[in-house]
């Protein structure tokens, strides 16, 4: 099992793709320290997490077929 | 007071022109209830960082969270604000410098309300909507916009 | 900082043309340094004021009175905001309904800026020039016009 | 002797024309007061006085060749 990631703006860079996916994880928590092992340098990025286009604020527990994305701070405008 | 119930789109692909601006103004002179309209303009600047030249932002975003985010900040404008309508439009890809990326107009009976809903919606849609600007410079390389 | 010194004139006779305000935005894309619009424009609403509509305001002016007050006004704004330019226009003579009769026009690098300046210099415009509406209904009759 | 009086918006219906001249009078006191015995219906209207294309707001000393304007509440925009 495992479950879609999005990426945007500056995340992008660090992930090297807009579209990917990871091992299924029981929560947002789990799921965030995983993309932190795969990826080190989100360790020092500033990102919110979106669980199906909603923000979450607080640990969360992850659903089959869950879409997660990964949000820098956002510059529209 | 207009109010849609669908999440209207806002996204226009590159630059936002001033015919349109001028065509969007134009439509309003039927309705005769208006006495007011506020506009805002989002410019591209050709900022110098580091000693590079911005020629460009491109532009994306999450465009499947925007709309309803978009749709609830409608709402509540709406709702705070007698307004008789609100358009809203938002650049996607690649803007150049000195041209326009945001389109924010407010129409009301009287000017206090136009104005004061234009501010929100501008501050609001900064804040709140997921997108993103990539600042192009005239090398290739790029930098992350960051809003202030 | 563009600022002028001898009184600009800012009257327009009739309405204002929405390709007008086409052109003045589009002027600006030359101006890179620019980050911001924000512009004000004041419509002519067909009120119904006892039992007649209004069908066009005429405007009449102490033009000599108002230039250097206006000129006054402009000075002490580029001296508060941190603008780029600012553009005045307001009619003289008939402005139908539904036409634009004032356009009010800031830009900044930056949003705050262009946005306060707006909005004070429009308040200031109804505050302190000279100026008169005669709102004009169908049948020749008409009533002065009174700002809120 | 005279003063040549400009009157705008709504005191044109009273004044009957916008430019007209009264007798010298010493000061703008004098001069409104010769204005409402000449126009009743000023009495009840809302105006202030401009000497020379500025607005006055204290009893002022008129001198010769001085241009008064008689102002309504303003409203453009």
């Amino acid at each position: 099992m495992s479950i879609q990631i999005l990426s945007f703006g500056s995340i992008t860079d660090i992930t090297g793709s807009s579209y990917f996916t990871m091992p299924m994880v029981a929560d947002t928590s789990l799921l965030i320290a995983a993309l932190k092992e795969k990826f080190p340098a989100l360790a020092d990025k500033k990102f919110i997490l979106a669980v199906n286009a909603v923000t979450v604020t607080e640990n969360t527990i992850l659903k089959t077929g869950n879409i997660i994305a990964l949000l820098p701070p956002f510059s529209g405008g | 007071m207009m109010t849609d119930k669908k999440p209207k789109n806002i996204f226009t692909q590159g630059a936002i022109a001033a015919t349109f601006i001028a065509d969007s103004i134009q439509k309003h002179s039927s309705n005769k209830s208006i006495g007011a309209h506020s506009i805002f303009l989002g410019q591209v600047r050709a900022d110098v960082l580091n000693d590079k030249l911005v020629t460009a932002i491109e532009y994306t975003a999450f465009t499947e969270m925007v709309l309803p985010i978009m749709h609830t900040i409608r709402e509540a404008i709406f709702a705070k604000y007698n307004l008789t309508c609100m358009h809203i439009y938002h650049s996607l890809g690649k803007v150049n410098s000195g041209e326009i990326c945001l389109f924010v107009f407010t129409s009301s009976a009287h000017r206090a309300m136009a104005i004061d809903a234009c501010e929100e919606v501008v501050e609001r849609i900064k804040k709140e909507l997921p997108i993103w600007g990539k600042e192009l410079f005239e090398n290739e390389a790029y930098q992350w916009k960051e809003n202030k």
